[in-house]
């Protein structure tokens, strides 16, 4: 409880609640989208080359190979799930599905800090390695959703123009994979001295950059609230906040199975529960361009997102204090 | 003065190399590709710097061809045109420089 | 091979959205508008990089209608030039499926 | 003598002079808009969170209720004066008068950062609480200005394809007045501790941004000033230099009167006496497009903003002195 | 309803001031210039956000003019596209108020 | 051997690296130009500044005055052996080996900053000055090569539309230039005092903002590489690699005929043996539009660039060793 405040009230949270609230006003402020795109690769960077130190710290182990399994397997996994609950509860057709499903498989790496923060607040802490197991989350989550389009006859042949190869780079070679791990690697290469030079930039004003970036997040979510709230039928936004709890349940079990730490497991848990809304919007422009934008976006950025960021992480924490304590 | 045509193709922005593809295949002498800023249609609205995920926004791809190359492209984008939000006009236009289009 | 009309309106930036009003009021399918970096008119220029707060900047929007629909929107575009500085113009274009305009 | 000589010579307003200089001799060199605007909400949280931590510890006083009565007070008379001067010193229409007078009536959120420095560099001390003043004194002038543009005939109805809300959404949730008013409210909730971990993003690195937008101002200010010099007469150009000391005077004469201390009294002056160049242009546009841009920006940008910054902040310190000491 | 003419010129972002002095020189009422954002010309492609020099970036210039004023641009203009890339073409339009151009 | 080893190992060139083989790899991910550019002036402000504060401590000598000298001489010169080693090499028309000629008598700011980088971790020292040297190399090449481009019919009249003064402004006022000198100035007035408040924007984070900065231009020098392998002769590549080697031999020379420090040396040969990619290619869009940009940017860009930053380095630096020891 004291945790959920605090998290709460952390600076970062609060200029996100800024955001979705003037958004909600339909304040007409907006971050460019150029400086937003800068600030992101950015802290991909950080993220990585954080993650990348840790490693080079602790070395790889038989546990945390199993982490990187589960991991994956996750990203495999949830889609199918997701696919059949929202078949179930909403109207939307089965490209709209399949396109949703994605996007609740891959993860959300501003979610992903959050949580490391929180965590972090509440007193554990999260090996480096999960840096890799949320770029190893991000893809497999779409290969599962294209099958089942396929299985349920919702994709055709290849699109007039598109060449062999589209498809794969956009989603292994996109920023935020080739960034995160990029820095990783770079991260583990030059170790804790090689990062004394470059940590005035990457990490001590991290924190007060993703301030400014959940302020952007913040107005995002709250327009896509706005939006999503005229076209959505009911069905649809409770599969918004129900399904982070599906794969957090989902998640806690597989977390209690392989024996993680307490803060490994509320950062798995919070990957599996966050859902992505660039990356895999991205490869279904490409892949299932019938399936509506409007839909997977008010998902994943406008619901699940201040969802998840708001109340879902604390409870997310507790979740993995249960199942590890 | 000689009578070419324009092709304008408003189209969405990932699927904007397709609509190149396209154009290259049926020998185009060239194309130029305009970002926009945000649109309107069938009652849904779009703004670049409102969208975190860029996955709405659109471009408009201009072309200046002979008859024969505008009708060509025109045949072989309407099935891109079947799968992405797309709008695409003709029409004609006055060029200095024939040989080259 | 069919003919519709295609607006383009030159105006304020800070006066789209009434603009992409006056198009929906009047039941245009759509309209995509195009950010503009430079202009001159009467003598004056504006850049967008050179200007801090944006407020002489331009665009274009385009929309692709039906002649009947294409006139009631220059009808009510009238009025809002006669505040806003901007510049509407009216050409005959080719579409493939003209019952989406 | 020496306090201005020190205020010249710090890096922010020799990069705003580098600035000037190079646009002067036309340059064609430019800050791209979208990385300048990413400074821009970065400079307003950075200010906001300073100003809500400040008030966090001073509590709110009479005293300091009578100054946001004064700077709001201010923002409400100044465009009136200045919209009388400006009638009977130029030939400017009426519109073009009652815009060119909200910007006066309202700030520039850069001059009053250059004075906090100065103020600071001269040996007082200004409350956090100014922050929320100077938010405050953005909006009430475009209240002004639209009566007395009414009353004199230079308003018609509401302009087709206008939407009720629109102006009002415009001025009251800007990015200026969402990001400080907000950064204000969460350095509040934050207080000192909250501050931290952000500190070094939003403080420590705070001047040195200043650097790269003052020298974008520069930029902008020196293309207004070439533009004005060849389109403005000359009783336009004289305007925004003496109406600068005109609200110092009267400003002077309030903070003399509702005795506020030395420093205080010296931003007080300083927010009275700048002008918009962003929030007030915004809403004109809307409000009276008749009203030329090219008039309004050249007196508060080109002329106004660099007169303030340089030669300006001094005498008011001067003047805060004066009637406080 | 006024027939007018439409010139839209594609040409190197470097040389649209140059472009736009030519237009100013046949005493056109104005100009607007918007960015380009990739294209495509005799099998070389270029794409804004991958160039760090943005030599390559190309703009549309759309100006509405009388058919008189259009017939001096173009040729003033034939010397300009000598030398920098470019292609220029010129349809009719509509306008309202045709005593603007 | 070990040198070269550090200075790849650096996270800078690492990200450099990254950028690169994500190119290679025909990643679609972009850093966007608004924020690569604000980047840009961010790194020569910091530059420039630093520079300045050197030059303030290190009066002015008349050893130093002949390293201008040196400087500006060798900016004059190297094009015309360019021109004439490309000529002969290559198939390429006058008007494009003009253009190249001038790209590697100017300079390349962010190679001059890892050459800073690996002549400090070499153990070396490098005087504040050579800043400013750097900056009076950037534009005497352009007049040689258009003066070679004119004595061998390359050029005709002023082109239509053109204006007098534009070319010169182009060439003295880019933002390199006007940033560059105006922060050495600034720099030099404000001394190490004035620094101090703007350090933690300029200096600290000055490493890490460079790792950003090396990720872009390596997705730019990779893209370039891919293209240019396509279209250019084997003469011509073959320039791009010895051409840096010709101007350091040059240079080398020079520095041993004026008795340089080695760390001065090191540096002056890099900024001889680098090529410029933003300024010059500018001006030779406006000066030579016929030559084309394919041709001198993958050369400056797409080889001499990674070829200078891995490799050429760490020569340069053995090659100071041995003239200047
Ligand atoms: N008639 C039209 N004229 C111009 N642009 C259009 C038109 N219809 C649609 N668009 C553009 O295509 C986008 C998607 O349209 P829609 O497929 O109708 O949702 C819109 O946001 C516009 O940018
Ligand atoms: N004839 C025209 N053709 C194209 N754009 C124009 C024309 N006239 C004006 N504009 C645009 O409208 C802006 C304002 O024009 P003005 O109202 O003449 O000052 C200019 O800067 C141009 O961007
Ligand atoms: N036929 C055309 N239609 C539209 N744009 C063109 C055309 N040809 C060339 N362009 C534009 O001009 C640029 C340079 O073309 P080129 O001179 O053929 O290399 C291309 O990248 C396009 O942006
Ligand atoms: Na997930
Ligand atoms: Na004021
Ligand atoms: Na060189």
């Amino acid at each position: 409880m004291e945790a959920a405040l605090s998290t709460i009230l952390s600076p970062i949270i609060l200029f996100f609640i800024l955001g979705l609230v003037a958004a909600l006003f339909r304040s007409q402020m907006n971050v460019p989208e150029a400086f937003a795109k800068g600030l992101a690769i950015y802290l991909m960077m950080a993220i990585g080359l954080k993650g990348g130190v840790e490693m080079a710290k602790n070395p790889m182990t038989g546990e945390i190979a199993l982490v990187f399994a589960a991991g994956i397997g996750l990203s495999f996994f949830i889609p199918m799930v997701a696919f059949f609950l929202l078949r179930a509860s909403s109207k939307l057709d089965i490209t709209n599905v399949a396109a949703a499903a994605a996007h609740y498989g891959s993860i959300s790496i501003v979610t992903f800090v959050a949580a490391g923060e929180a965590v972090e607040l509440a007193g554990f802490q999260a090996s480096g390695h999960l840096v890799a197991v949320a770029a190893l989350m991000e893809t497999p989550a779409i290969i599962t959703a294209l099958f089942l389009a396929a299985r349920y006859g919702a994709t055709k042949g290849p699109v007039a123009g598109s060449e062999r190869g589209e498809l794969v780079r956009e989603v292994l070679l996109n920023a935020s994979v080739v960034v995160l791990v990029g820095a990783l690697l770079i991260g583990w290469i030059v170790g804790t001295e090689g990062m004394v030079k470059v940590a005035p930039f990457f990490v001590t004003p991290f924190q007060g950059v993703l301030c400014l970036f959940l302020l952007d997040m913040g107005l995002a979510a709250g327009r896509g609230l706005r939006e999503g709230w005229r076209q959505l039928d009911i069905g649809t936004i409770a599969f918004g906040l129900y399904m982070p709890i599906v794969s957090a349940l989902i998640t806690a079990t597989v977390a209690w199975a392989i024996g993680m730490s307490t803060g490994d497991a509320a950062i798995l848990i919070t990957l599996a529960a966050s859902a992505s809304y660039i990356a895999v919007p991205a490869a279904m422009r490409l892949a299932l361009p019938k399936a509506k934008p409007s839909v997977y976006l008010t998902l994943s950025l406008g619901i699940t997102f201040p969802f998840n960021v708001t109340i879902g992480i604390p409870f997310y924490i507790a979740l993995a204090t249960l199942v590890t304590g | 003065m000689h009578t070419r045509k324009r092709i304008e193709l408003i189209i969405e922005k990932m699927a904007y190399k397709r609509a190149g593809r396209i154009f290259e295949s049926v020998n185009v002498s060239g194309y130029t590709v305009i970002p926009a800023l945000a649109g309107y249609g069938n009652g849904n609205k779009w703004q670049r710097d409102q969208d975190i995920s860029g996955s709405r926004d659109m471009v408009m791809i201009v072309s200046i061809c002979d008859a024969e190359t505008a009708e060509k492209a025109l045949e072989q984008m309407s099935s891109l045109l079947g799968e992405h939000v797309g709008v695409i006009t003709i029409s004609d236009v006055t060029v200095m420089r024939p040989e080259r289009f």
